[in-house]
């Protein structure tokens, strides 16, 4: 175990595995040169030259389609996403191309490749600069999609998603670079992509949440744990493919629950884990499943809207408090 | 700024009529495979009509120059990249004739198992990679591919075609200008048939398509499309120069689509006259134009070329047949392939019973 | 009222709303000189001339972004793609430029722009060519989005879109292009948005659909009435806005419900509308609400796995029978 | 093709010190407008150190030129659209200094009611059309601008900024094809900063700036934008050839920024060196180039000058004043102007009560 920054977790990551694999190379904004626009990539051009660490020109379809075509060739690429808010204008080569090579090749041409970069809102970016983008990820099959919340996480999943034979697109949280946490030093520490994580176990009620917020999560419990509520908080880790059976069994537990994610309600990830909750668990279910999620609104610029857009603990304790019928 | 050359003044150095360099055999080659193309192509018409062919299904007919003088000119381990219009170019690639009806059939004998349909041929081994649907997105693919070669400091080339129409898309231009920074080894061909489905590209670029690599500083020619041994000329220089590290090519091909854009456009009368595709299928029919400089200059006569036809008949015919009586994919193949394993979460959430024996 | 096909009634719509407006413009491939790739802009080019009706490169984040600056200046562009698969590479001027501009400009600039054309698959297209983008559009707030089932709604919600201040996603149906129905002749036919409309009255299962599937849900619902099931089919007609209070009326009536949509089901509108069911009805469900969507897998290509991959009036049968628990 | 020009040769006539044609109240206008340009930015860097101004903030300092060259050469009627990077684009277009500095607090006093931030600025009355974050993107509204101008037939131009980064965007090529196969009343200028963030243009791209409008055959000029005269006189004269119908213009407006590309971002030392940024400083600052001339032509006295900074120093502080007394925007704004107006449907979909009193 060593404390590290979950920005040093992502680069131990992507240098082990860039170590343990020629194939693997790293491109996208500023990666190289600059040491990534938020330095997660921070020494790697030095350790691996130029070839393996590319700066790309500020073309976010085209190196996408770089790395997919590279991918099909036999590469391992990692793209990064300056931001996931840019990746929009690659959307077409992720979910049309990455995410269905392998199919309509008849399994013939696997698309082993890594999307990465932050995602979410950080603070005060604004509209454009300040989107949760799991939705366009996850709506289309074909494509792995992982959130982690905590250095240990971000290296164990990283490691993994680099490892993986399909497409992953992997979303970091920029608000999360700076938090420190334990993370396992081995160099295969790699924790398997599907496999929730129960992050704070709890008899009353489940919150469901993943990436940034399971920090807004945690922080909730312990305010409702005030109130004599004990909260459990499961961490989806990876929302393709999910770990259906260790929600379901919270909730089984619990007989109440709510999600809390970042983006927005409507066809957001909480949409799918609900219904799929009400399905699959239905008689065990004592209240509705509540969501808390972004205002539905495009985020607003001036500091008070913005906190009144963003999820809060306090109304992941009131829609806690809803379903607990207090 | 990279300058333009038509390959024309270069290469017609033994007169008209001649080889142009070419040996005899590979021309014949090159006859007997646009023979296969056309024959191949008019079955699929025919299989179309009677519903054995469905969704989309586009044509290569009067193009087959343009597939045959490019891909015949690669090593194996070259590889090439297409757009929807890719038929032939799967078979001057390699794939078996069968397996490539099969494909158009749905059949899970098709070399993408039925899966991809006319749109997505694939074949990995023969480094056929696709078979792509959205214009201009396989140019992007094609530079990732050319990433690869540089990467592993091999030796091969990439072959990227598309239509006249895909210039317009910025998917084109981001991976031009990086191909071009990158120095990769790949030569992007635009097949210029002059009409992106019902729209003449003057109508839609105030410049020429050779002009349209200009601002990445990549090398372009202009080639005669119809003329398979002038195709096959350049081609072959282009891929050495490659090959030598030359970075990047753009070709501008000219040829012309003597079919409907597919199989619901008309030949004509939409958005070109009678008169013109009648004017280029007799003057420009890569075919015709080949067999007269075979016949005329001896390397060929009539009652070869007709067994040669008829060869290439009977191939598309065995194709048909093949086709026809293979098997449909089986339904656990609905599943299969859309991850590499299952792994431990669940990968599926259509809340359905998976059919019996899918993985 | 007239009979009419989709496809005309479209037409009609188009035509009626030019001529009212002279702001109103169509621009897209092939939609002036060969008619429209589905002859949805049939003789409007000969109409309207070619200042109004406009063949476009195959370009389409440009001309969609086109249509949003002409909008912002205040024009009322018509943007068609050819089918909605090829909107992803526009998703960006969509989702980050015509969804926003209102809101980051403080409410002073309008994007009055409608976007249309076929979404979802028709007949063997493949992966490529088969997806049905409700998903991608109804996320982000900010558009709004419309799915037509008849001719007649396809009429009156296009001269909705089209007079709508704001931008909307108006997405067709290929398959439905041929369909006759009786349409109201009349000019200022316009329906709502935001006004879902019962297709079918029933007592004992809602059959919650929009778009293409209202067809499936009806036949479905011939089926199970042989059974002595009897079925409502609420179709939504608008997604963005929603009628809220249509589809709770509906399932508090009957107690059970059923989604069904073409698309796929992570994340898709279904997981929407079941996770608001279950949250504002939930006292009134006797049985979870399952949804019925396209498998989750590119489509592919192959007629008889295209087929397993659709949904089915079969399988609707099915899922009611499943929340009827019989 | 299209040729390229540099403005230097034609509008350089009256000598190197001289106003080159342009009358000195305007020269004198170009000073006042860069020194509060000025004196603004460094406002906002010290309201950004303070906490005052949130998110990114992107400065245009050493760019001033750019702004106020081009922009004043415009009439009232004209749009200008931009990237990120255009607080001084925004005060050059007439919007008040107030209402910028606003807007960088997220205040409700903002050109955009404190909702938008330092990247999306607007002004629909004064044709300032933002202030836009996604690299490239702006450029196919400014294309759809134009085509609104030409669709009525009026008699305006659109001025479209970008920096050297856009051109690599699809986007960016999309949309110049279109405004040159249309003919559409549009200026692209692209801000040539020679950096996109810590990137060197040149090893992004094998060709410049100027090239990159070649295929599409628009027109293309290289202008001196450290050179306010020149700058205005070239834009005056695009400007001129736009309304008389000419079609779109490309403009390679080479410039420099002085800072680093936002706040976190060092001035130098990462991509580019002190030294390199120290001489840029030295030899290139637009608004010390115009002084020298406006003080050795006789225009302008020092303490003319002085009186000038300090009122522009003024305005900038009054801005701050302004910005820092205003309110923040009502929490009912979290929920108005999503939509205009909300209708029968139900608009919004987070389950959460609308702030009292939002519509
Ligand atoms: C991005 C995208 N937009 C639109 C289409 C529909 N479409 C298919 S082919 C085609 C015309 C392409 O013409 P061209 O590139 O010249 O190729 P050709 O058909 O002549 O071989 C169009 C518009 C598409 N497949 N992809
Ligand atoms: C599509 C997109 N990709 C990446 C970014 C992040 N980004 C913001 S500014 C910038 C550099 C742009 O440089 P340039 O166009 O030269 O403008 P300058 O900052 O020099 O004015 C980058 C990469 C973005 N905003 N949009
Ligand atoms: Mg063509
Ligand atoms: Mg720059």
């Amino acid at each position: 175990m060593a404390e590290m920054t979950y920005r040093e977790a992502l680069n131990q990551a992507l240098r082990e595995e860039m170590e343990r694999d020629p194939d693997v190379f790293l491109m996208g904004e500023e990666v190289a040169e600059y040491d990534g626009a938020y330095k997660v990539s921070k020494g790697l051009l030095d350790a691996f030259g130029d070839r393996r660490v590319v700066d790309s020109p500020i073309a976010e379809l085209g190196f996408a389609g770089l790395g997919v075509g590279a991918a099909m060739a036999g590469l391992k690429p990692v793209i990064e996403f300056m931001t996931f808010n840019f990746s929009i204008l690659a959307l077409d080569q992720v979910i049309n191309h990455a995410a269905k090579i392998r199919y309509m090749s008849g399994g013939q041409i696997p698309c082993p490749i890594v999307f990465r970069g932050p995602n979410g809102a950080a603070l005060q970016l604004s509209a454009q600069h300040s989107q949760a983008c799991e939705t366009y990820y996850v709506h289309a099959p074909g494509v792995k999609v992982v959130t982690p919340a905590t250095p240990a996480d971000a290296k164990g999943l990283l490691k993994a998603a680099i490892r993986d034979p399909d497409p992953v697109a992997f979303m970091e949280g920029e608000l999360l670079y700076n938090m420190k946490g334990d993370v396992p030093d081995d160099d295969d520490f790699v924790i398997p992509l599907g496999v929730a994580d129960v992050k704070q176990e709890g008899d009353d009620v489940t919150i469901l949440t993943h990436g940034k917020t399971v920090h807004v999560a945690l922080q909730a419990a312990r305010k409702l744990e005030k109130d004599g509520v004990s909260a459990e908080v499961v961490d989806l880790r990876t929302i393709r493919p999910l770990d259906v059976e260790t929600i379901l069994a919270s909730v089984r537990k619990t007989n109440r629950a709510v999600y809390l994610e970042e983006g927005w309600s409507f066809a957001g990830v909480g949409a799918q884990i609900v219904s799929l909750v009400q399905e699959e668990a239905f008689d065990w279910l004592d209240a509705p499943v509540v969501r808390v999620t972004q205002a539905d609104v495009p985020m607003p610029y001036a500091k008070n809207l913005e906190q009144l857009a963003k999820p809060s603990a306090e109304r992941v304790v009131a829609a806690c408090n809803r379903v607990l019928y207090r | 700024m990279a300058e333009t050359k038509t390959v024309d003044d270069e290469t017609r150095t033994d007169g008209a009529g001649g080889l142009r360099g070419v040996d005899p055999d590979t021309a014949l080659r090159l006859m007997r495979e646009m023979l296969l193309y056309r024959r191949f192509e008019e079955k699929a018409e025919e299989a179309y009509a009677i519903g054995k062919i469905g969704g989309f299904c586009h044509l290569h007919i009067g193009q087959e120059a343009a597939a045959a003088g490019s891909i015949l000119a690669l090593d194996e381990g070259d590889y090439v990249i297409s757009a929807y219009r890719e038929h032939t170019q799967a078979l001057a690639k390699g794939i078996d004739a069968g397996a490539v009806m099969a494909e158009l059939f749905g059949r899970a004998t098709g070399c993408s198992k039925g899966k991809g349909g006319s749109m997505h041929l694939f074949d990995y081994e023969r480094r056929f990679m696709g078979g792509h649907g959205i214009v201009g997105a396989q140019v992007p693919l094609a530079s990732g591919m050319g990433w690869k070669i540089r990467y592993r400091d091999e030796d091969h080339v990439v072959v990227c075609f598309m239509g006249d129409a895909a210039v317009n898309q910025g998917a084109f231009h981001e991976a031009l200008n990086m191909s071009a920074v990158w120095n990769l080894p790949v030569i992007y061909v635009v097949e210029n048939n002059e009409y992106g489905m019902g729209t003449a590209f003057s109508r839609v670029s105030r410049t020429e398509i050779h002009e349209k690599a200009c601002s990445y500083g990549i090398p372009t020619s202009i080639v005669d499309g119809q003329d398979v041994l002038e195709t096959f000329v350049a081609f072959r220089d282009l891929a050495a120069g490659v090959r030598g590290g030359g970075g990047p090519r753009f070709v501008d091909l000219r040829t012309y689509r003597f079919k409907g854009h597919s199989m619901s456009d008309p030949v004509s009368g939409t958005y070109r006259s009678k008169e013109e595709v009648e004017g280029k299928v007799k003057n420009a029919d890569p075919i015709a134009t080949l067999r007269d400089v075979l016949l005329e200059g001896g390397h060929l006569d009539q009652e070869s070329l007709e067994a040669m036809d008829s060869e290439a008949r009977t191939t598309a015919q065995e194709a048909f047949d093949f086709a026809d009586e293979s098997p449909f994919p089986d339904p656990s193949e609905l599943y299969a392939d859309v991850y590499a394993e299952l792994g431990d979460g669940r990968m599926f959430f259509d809340g359905r019973e998976r059919p019996e024996g899918s993985v």
